[in-house]
């Protein structure tokens, strides 16, 4: 597959390192009364759609950014891919 | 007589005469032939047996859809079992042998089983050989196997080399027919960077095998002419003996070109093959069609071929098959090999065609009726026709053509989610579904079965595809040529036959296709399954369709409603050898080497393998018989006065920037927020479901610079979830992450005298009041070498670690040498240093295996509670924190002279010893030389509570059942007061 | 019928015409009292255990393709029970055990082949690995031998000893492991579920559950509403999609891994072997071809095919160990689809609605499990409580941190 | 002044040089290295010292051939700074009193082995060794990519036929066969 680096232009994903589904990207807030459930479903339930699915893919192999790749797990299609750190920031992640 | 089938012209050198050797007699051919082409020159028609009924064949086809002609091409460590004769270059000296055989090709003991054909129909060993129900490995199996398989492997290592590499391009055509050049001319003299790859040795396709005259011009001149200008243009890639085998995801082919296949040996250091990634931004297929056999009663004779097989050999490599050819058509196109023959001079018995109303001819008689059954042991002799009239003729022919049809090669287009589609007119599958994108098709693979269809759809495709990227072609005038429309009557089997072939090297019949039918296996895929029907090494690309016409009429459904097949990679079989590449042997993986290795070495060290790191294992001396003595030597020596050991391979990651310990306090489970600079810290890193993940060090160098430490097996895995969590769960702090693993050199210098041995080399005061336990600093030795030094230990002694930049790492081990020569220097490798851990009780990678929590490792109160920490929170849950826990302890033998081994299990003294009573397991284990008896750590249930029971520790794998007694896995010091010297 | 070689003999001299289909296609009824949710291994060896073993009627599974389309059609073909954890070992042995007797127990021959499995050993510390996983198997009442170099090289003399960059330091044997011919398989148990009365309904697609009040009533389909007391769900590559449709996430994601086939070869491995330092295991099928396989793709997909840097990484695993197979051929390549589970184990177990029962998660260990599978979700769906082997393998272990995670990887399904 | 002697990646205390009829491959220990990367919110004065340094900053993919002080991208806000050894065997310390609290420096000049390599089959052999696009690739493109399994930085330089590779130093020995090897095979 070519994922279309946001800086790097098309790049192997040979050179890359999968971690599957970009809701990793929302840990749980460990204070919350429901932590224990919260990070029960962070860190076990998916999604695992037929279809488009947001996922963390790390340069490994290049600049070592995580990126957010938009990919069809039924065609490999891929439609989008974003800087992970700026998706984390969009979603409210701080310090 | 030599060649006796051969005629004038055709596109070989006459002049240059090959000798070569089959079956151990020798022929000759000539340069341009392949091993099947100079075979049938010779009057070779035998050149196989089948898989199941080991029935005589020849070749099938001109091409790498040939299901027969499979030989064991060179010897030695070079056999290469199943090559196609039809597409083996012919090379002096070559050498090749019939396979499959029991006894010689001509007389095969195996062909018994055609005796009794009748009893091995499809799917038969599904129903029996159950009984005895041991007979089964023991009897049945045994025989199954060893007449089953085809060629063999020489079982030597493979003595040639592969090479791979990496392509990029703006449009890569697969396939150099009138198609693939005619894409090639558009986009190369268009300016785009083009790859034309042909699985031949000669490009041209189809047009090297025809008589039409392109223009003024014939196929194959024009096919040289036009492979001549591209040859002229650097933008143009020619890759003749190149194979593309798959289509893979978002433009990327894989390919492999023949270096040195037609080669009697590649040339040093040249590779046999090499396997190319192509990066190919638009691809247009030009793989073209492939012709169809006819199902009748004994139609596998050697000398039944394809008719356009025919037509190759005679006008290509100027071999008649034999020198009285029948034909057998459904189509316009049996006649066209006809014509050809004829005016080579070849004798026509007969042209039999299933249409009442087929042309005429003048030249040779054109039978309307159907080829009933054929005669012959080792080669086709005589045809018997049933004529339209029902009357039967029997003609004598040493060849007969097979003509129904053309299939388009669509097998590339199936490689990701494309299924072919129905297409009447020719009553053949073309391209459909979605193609792999960027895809598109042209000429006979796409349908268009004519030469001027070829050239004008080569050109279409291909100015779509550059008009997409932006090129702008120009128009060029085409070659006036052959245009004749497809006149085909589908026809597909000889109705009433008893065993007429359609998988020919499988030995399905249209029988076996009738009984899966019978028996339920109707959809496409069970018909294949049982049957094995398509399964062999060609794939199906002569025999699916045939079976799924048959199953087709016998559901009473038209063939796309039956379904359709569809191909996966390879195009045809790969040697493993160039998947490969060069990662074989000793370059399987890429090897690490530490600072010192090449000092170790000199001292005669003993490497082994850690990841790709070679550690020193480790120092035998004069004298010593047994790696035990060197390790104890190692170990008593290092803790009497001092050692020293490359633990360069660590990983160590430099953590700088303002938010450095804030950061750390949430990748380690323990705080750091608080660490002084100066000093370091031991760190245990959950993963985020609460297991330890890796432990190590991390030293602050100042108040905004960490350098942490890692296991050498997780040095990656830590920095990519270090990088994970700075960039996708703390994105706003200021922290920045590189690795300097390899940057630096690191010794750990052990012992009670390692302080006085490093206040030699260190350029600062190391007294315990100016550097004392876990202190860190930048520092410089020798008078002024940049280096950093670190008071930890793994060793449980007064220990350090320094580390200067790798170039000097070299020169510092042999300063160190050289400066511990006063207090005996000894120095250590990872045996001892795993000696010294257990003896200490720490952890490592036997006991930080992926299931263990800082509870189970003796560190659950290291889990801070202050702060929120990766994996804290699901550390916290019920299971992982019951009351009978596994707990890190220590074993240790009640007989001093009894082993207890790791990967040993624990079992109560006096309960069963069984699964369902296991009470942990050991860890680690060695030989203490301190305690003077073998000793081990390991996991215990409840184990914290259980010191000084006494336990059995039980291994049945490595017979080992012994007595042991639940000790601290601190055996040397717990007080630890060494360290703190 | 039955199958036997008189029975083949008689046959082929009166013309084979007396073979009857191996199963019939009926039409699917209103109602059953069990509905099986795909015709693969597991789900058809379910029905075949729930008829047999458990006495129960009514029984139906429903496949949306043709049967053994999945993965019992495309695996690489082995069996064995070499598992070190306490939730998988004994379930596994169970398993091997119904294979041993499995050919005469359904009346086909599925070419069950116990030519032994070996993991090479490369490293002290997988030893030690290997030791303490050897002595589970044993403690269970499993097989397990451990070899020496010595001993490997006289079994398989072809194997790289020589020039290895890991060389091979031993390894784990299990005799009693070995092959089995993947789709004969499927077929086998549909034939005996069909002769016990079972409906095998092809080309039926569940559409959906017909859920009421938290009660599971029978599933939407192709072919119309099909009303059920029971329906269990064994439905590999689909789980998540089909789960979906009951609105359940589940601890798991699919993956592709694929698989190889060389040309037929005369023979040359007797067993299986599995490289300890590199990514590839094979065999040898009756027919010849070498069957081997290696490390997942790694990215979620429902492609079923694979990509060309894992076709080369387990290729140079192959030339590691075997570089004899160097001028072997690649035939054909593919990739199944694998329900990756978060802790590499799967679920057998009952869902949070009433009548709706899940088998998955079965990463690429599904194939050797299909007897158990079967006859443990056939205990479930009959008697509504865990087979005694299959007692861990619920959905809530992970909310409990009861993990069976027998390779140490976490919550990270592509590396099971 | 330290006695100690410093070896070449290769592990001589000379550098290697390779030639083949086409290609030279010459091992370069002449290189001092030191990773730069901008602290959060001091990105434009870690931009403004690097382009004062070395003339511009080198954007993704990108490297500045400057002399004496050169350097390439090698991720979001970090870069590579070269400068020969003989002359700058403190880059680090000089980049760090440079750059001061705008960035964060890293020594790397014991990380890495460097080889040249020039001539006129250097794309031929680049073919067989990577994927970078080596024939669409300017005086100037730094790209890393994988050889023979090893992470590495390809830096095409001013002349024509001239590749500068990168490398992890430990496998310095295996990067220099899979070099030769490629070298040969194209020879």
């Amino acid at each position: 597959m070519i994922i279309e680096h946001p800086l790097l232009g098309p790049r192997d994903s040979a050179e890359f390192t999968y971690m599957g589904d970009a809701r990793l990207i929302d840990r749980p807030d460990a204070s919350s009364e429901t932590a224990a459930r919260d990070f029960y479903e962070y860190g076990y339930l998916r999604e695992n759609p037929a279809g488009w699915h947001d996922e963390l893919w790390f340069h490994e192999a290049g600049d070592r950014s995580w990126l957010v790749v938009t990919r069809n797990t039924l065609t490999h299609e891929i439609s989008k891919v974003e800087m992970a750190r700026d998706v984390a920031r969009s979603r409210g992640r701080s310090k | 007589m030599s060649q006796v089938n051969r005629l004038s012209g055709g596109q070989i050198d006459t002049g240059q005469t090959l000798q070569f050797k089959f079956d151990g007699k020798s022929f000759t051919g000539h340069t341009g032939d392949t091993l099947a082409s100079a075979l049938l020159a010779n009057g070779v028609r035998l050149m196989g047996r089948s898989f199941k009924y080991h029935r005589p064949r020849g070749a099938l086809t001109a091409g790498s859809e040939e299901p027969n002609a499979l030989v064991e091409l060179r010897s030695g460590a070079r056999q290469e079992p199943n090559t196609r004769a039809t597409t083996t270059e012919l090379f002096d000296g070559l050498l090749a042998n019939s396979q499959n055989k029991l006894g010689s090709l001509k007389f095969d003991l195996l062909s018994i089983n055609d005796r009794f054909s009748n009893f091995l129909s499809a799917g038969f060993y599904y129903k029996t050989f159950m009984w005895p129900a041991a007979f089964w490995e023991k009897v049945y199996e045994p025989i199954i196997r060893n007449a089953a398989g085809l060629g063999s492997l020489s079982l030597q290592d493979d003595p040639d080399v592969y090479d791979k590499g990496f392509l990029h391009c703006d449009l890569l055509i697969i396939g150099a027919g009138p198609a693939g050049l005619a894409a090639a001319l558009t986009a190369g003299r268009a300016g785009a960077d083009v790859i034309l790859a042909d699985e031949d040795f000669r490009m041209g396709g189809r047009l090297n095998s025809e008589t039409f005259a392109l223009g003024d011009h014939s196929g194959a001149d024009w096919a040289d002419a036009t492979v001549a200008e591209l040859a002229a243009l650097p933008n143009v890639r020619l890759m003749a003996r190149t194979t593309v085998i798959g289509a893979f995801d978002h433009g990327i082919y894989g390919a492999v070109e023949r270096v040195s296949d037609h080669l009697p040996t590649p040339e040093a250091n040249k590779p046999r093959q090499i396997l190319w990634r192509i990066y190919t931004k638009r691809t247009v297929l030009a793989a073209g069609a492939i012709e169809r056999p006819i199902a009748f009663e004994n139609n596998d004779r050697p000398g039944i071929m394809l008719g356009s097989a025919l037509r190759t050999y005679a006008n290509r490599f100027a071999v008649a098959a034999d020198k009285r050819v029948a034909i057998f058509t459904n189509n316009d196109d049996g006649h066209r090999t006809a014509a050809d023959l004829h005016a080579r001079g070849v004798k026509i018995a007969a042209v039999v065609d299933v249409r009442p109303d087929a042309p005429r001819s003048t030249d040779y008689e054109v039978l309307h009726g159907e080829v009933v059954n054929t005669k012959g042991r080792l080669g086709l002799t005589f045809a018997e026709v049933r004529l339209g009239d029902g009357s039967t003729r029997t003609l004598e022919c040493g060849a007969l053509g097979m003509s129904g049809g053309w299939n388009p090669n669509v097998h590339m287009t199936c490689h990701q989610r494309g299924r072919p589609t129905w297409n009447n007119d020719i009553a053949a599958f073309v391209p459909g579904g979605e193609l792999p994108p960027g895809m598109s098709v042209a000429g006979a693979a796409n349908g268009d079965l004519s030469t001027a269809g070829a050239l004008t759809g080569g050109v279409a495709a291909t100015t779509a595809a550059l008009k997409e990227l932006g090129f702008k072609t120009k128009k060029h005038t085409l070659p006036q040529t052959e245009d004749a429309p497809v006149n085909l009557t589908p026809y597909w089997y000889v109705e009433g036959c008893k065993r007429a072939w359609l998988d020919q090297q499988n030995d399905v019949t249209v029988k076996d296709v009738q009984l899966s039918h019978q028996e339920g296996f109707r959809s496409v895929e069970h018909l294949k399954r049982y049957t094995t029907l398509g399964m062999a090494t060609d794939q199906g690309k002569t025999s699916n369709m045939g079976g799924l016409a048959i199953m087709a009429e016998l559901a009473g459904k038209t063939i796309p409603e039956v379904g359709t097949t569809i191909f996966r990679p390879p195009y045809t079989p790969t040697a493993i050898g160039v998947l490969a590449g060069r990662h074989t042997g000793q370059d399987f993986h890429p090897k690490r080497l530490t600072p010192s290795h090449k000092w170790a070495t000199e001292q005669g060290a003993v490497f082994v393998e850690v990841g790709n790191w070679l550690r020193a294992q480790w120092f035998p001396r004069a004298g010593e018989t047994t790696w035990r003595q060197s390790v104890d030597r190692e170990v008593l020596a290092t803790r009497k006065s001092v050692g020293v050991c490359d633990v360069t391979t660590l990983g160590k990651i430099d953590v700088q920037g303002a938010d450095a310990a804030a950061f750390l306090n949430k990748v380690y489970c323990n705080g750091f927020a608080k660490l002084a600079v100066g000093k370091t810290r031991y760190g245990l890193m959950l993963r985020e479901d609460g297991i330890a993940m890796d432990d190590g060090t991390a030293g602050r160098l100042a108040e905004d610079h960490f350098v942490v430490t890692t296991t050498t097996a997780n040095a990656l895995p830590v920095y990519r979830h270090m990088e994970f969590v700075r960039q996708c769960l703390f994105p706003d702090m200021d922290v920045q992450l590189i690795s300097t693993t390899e940057a630096w050199a690191q010794y750990a210098v052990a012992g009670p005298n390692s302080r006085k041995l490093l206040e030699k080399i260190v350029d600062q005061d190391i007294s315990n009041d100016a550097f004392p336990f876990m202190a860190c600093m930048n520092t410089t030795v020798c008078g002024g070498l940049r280096a950093r030094l670190f008071r930890i230990s793994f060793s449980g002694e007064l220990a350090y670690e320094i580390a200067v930049p790798t170039a000097y790492g070299d020169a510092l081990m042999r300063k160190i040498i050289e400066a511990g020569a006063e207090f005996d220097v000894t120095p250590y490798g990872t045996e001892a240093l795993g000696v010294m851990r257990i003896e200490k009780g720490h952890a490592a990678g036997n006991e930080l295996n992926g299931t263990t929590t800082a509870l189970n490792l003796g560190m659950g109160r290291m889990v801070s509670k202050a702060k929120d920490s990766i994996g804290s929170k699901l550390s916290e849950r019920e299971g992982l924190n019951t009351a009978d826990a596994l707990a890190q302890v220590g074993i240790k033998p009640i007989d001093p002279n009894d082993p207890v081994p790791a990967g040993a299990h624990l079992m109560k003294a006096d309960g069963p010893v069984d699964a369902a009573h296991d009470q942990g397991y050991a860890t680690s284990a060695c030989f203490s030389p301190n305690l003077g008896h073998a000793i081990a750590i390991g996991f215990l249930k409840d184990g914290a509570n259980r010191m000084g029971e006494k336990m059995r520790l039980v291994s049945p794998l490595t017979g080992v059942d012994v007595n042991v007694e639940i000790v601290s896995a601190h055996f040397i010091d717990p007080e630890g007061e060494r360290l703190r010297a | 019928m039955r199958y036997s070689g008189f029975k083949v003999i008689k046959e082929a001299l009166t013309g084979h015409k007396g073979w009857k289909p191996a199963w019939r296609d009926p039409e699917p009824q209103a109602h059953y009292d069990i509905i099986i949710i795909g015709g693969g291994g597991h789900g058809l060896a379910t029905a075949y255990y729930l008829a047999k073993e458990y006495k129960q009627k009514r029984i139906a599974v429903l496949e949306k393709g043709w049967i053994g389309g999945g993965n019992v059609g495309r695996n690489t073909t082995i069996i064995r029970s070499n598992y070190l954890l306490d939730g998988n070992e004994p379930f596994y042995e169970f398993s091997l055990k119904l294979w041993e007797g499995l050919e005469q127990d359904f009346n086909y021959n599925a070419m069950i082949s116990q030519r032994g499995i070996l993991n090479l050993i490369h490293s002290d510390a997988q030893r030690d690995a290997f030791v303490r996983r050897g002595n589970a198997m044993m403690l269970n009442g499993a097989d397990a031998e451990m070899l020496t170099t010595e001993q490997i090289k006289k079994r398989y003399p072809f194997l790289n000893t020589e020039d290895a960059r890991f060389p091979i330091k031993g390894g784990l044997a299990q005799h009693r492991g070995g092959t089995v011919r993947h789709d004969a398989v499927a077929w086998g148990y549909a034939r005996g579920a069909d002769s016990r009365g079972v409906d095998i309904i092809q080309n039926c697609e569940v559409t959906g559950f017909r859920i009421e009040n938290g009660k599971c009533l029978g599933v939407e389909t192709s072919r119309g509403f099909i009303g059920a007391g029971k329906v269990g769900c064994a439905v590999a590559g689909s789980s998540s999609r089909l789960m979906s449709k009951a609105d359940m996430r589940l601890p798991m994601e699919s993956h592709v891994l694929q698989a190889f086939v060389s040309e037929g070869l005369k023979p040359v491995l007797p067993g299986v072997i599995t490289f300890g330092a590199g990514h590839f295991y094979c065999s040898q099928s009756d027919k010849g071809g070498l069957v081997f396989g290696g490390d997942l793709d790694g990215y979620n997909s429902y492609a079923q095919r694979g990509n060309l840097p894992v076709v080369e990484d387990v290729c140079e695993g192959g030339m590691a160990i075997l570089p004899a197979i160097g001028r072997a051929r690649l035939l054909r390549m593919w990739g199944g689809i694998m329900d990756m589970s978060m802790d590499g184990s799967p679920i057998i177990d009952r869902t949070h609605i009433d009548g709706l029962y899940f088998n998955g998660g079965w990463c690429y260990g599904g194939f050797k499990a299909t007897p158990a599978s079967g006859f443990c979700f056939a205990h479930l769906l009959a008697k509504d409580e865990p087979h005694p082997t299959a007692t861990a393998y619920r959905f809530n272990r992970f909310e409990k941190g009861l993990m069976i995670d027998e390779k140490g990887m976490g919550n990270q399904p592509n590396l099971h | 002044m330290h006695d100690l002697i410093s070896t070449t990646a290769l592990g001589g205390t000379e550098p290697q040089i390779n030639t083949f009829p086409h290609v030279t491959i010459t091992e370069n220990d002449g290189v001092a290295l030191a990773s730069v990367a901008a602290r959060m919110g001091h990105e434009k004065a870690c931009h403004a010292a690097l382009k004062k340094l070395l003339g511009a900053v080198p954007g993704p993919g990108r490297a500045q051939l400057h002399d004496p002080e050169a350097g390439f991208w090698m991720g979001p806000d970090q870069w590579m700074i070269g400068a020969p050894k003989a002359s700058h065997e403190l880059l680090a310390d000089t980049l760090k009193d440079l750059l001061g609290d705008a960035a964060s420096v890293t020594e790397q000049s014991g990380a890495w082995v460097c080889f040249d390599i020039t001539g006129p089959a250097m794309p031929e052999m680049c073919e067989r060794l990577c994927g970078v696009p080596i024939r669409q690739m300017q005086s100037g493109d730094a790209q890393r990519t994988v050889i023979h399994q090893l992470g590495c930085f390809v830096i095409r330089r001013e002349a024509d036929d001239h590749i500068r590779v990168f490398g992890p130093r430990a496998s310095a020995a295996t990067l220099h066969h899979a070099l030769i090897t490629a070298a040969k095979s194209v020879a």
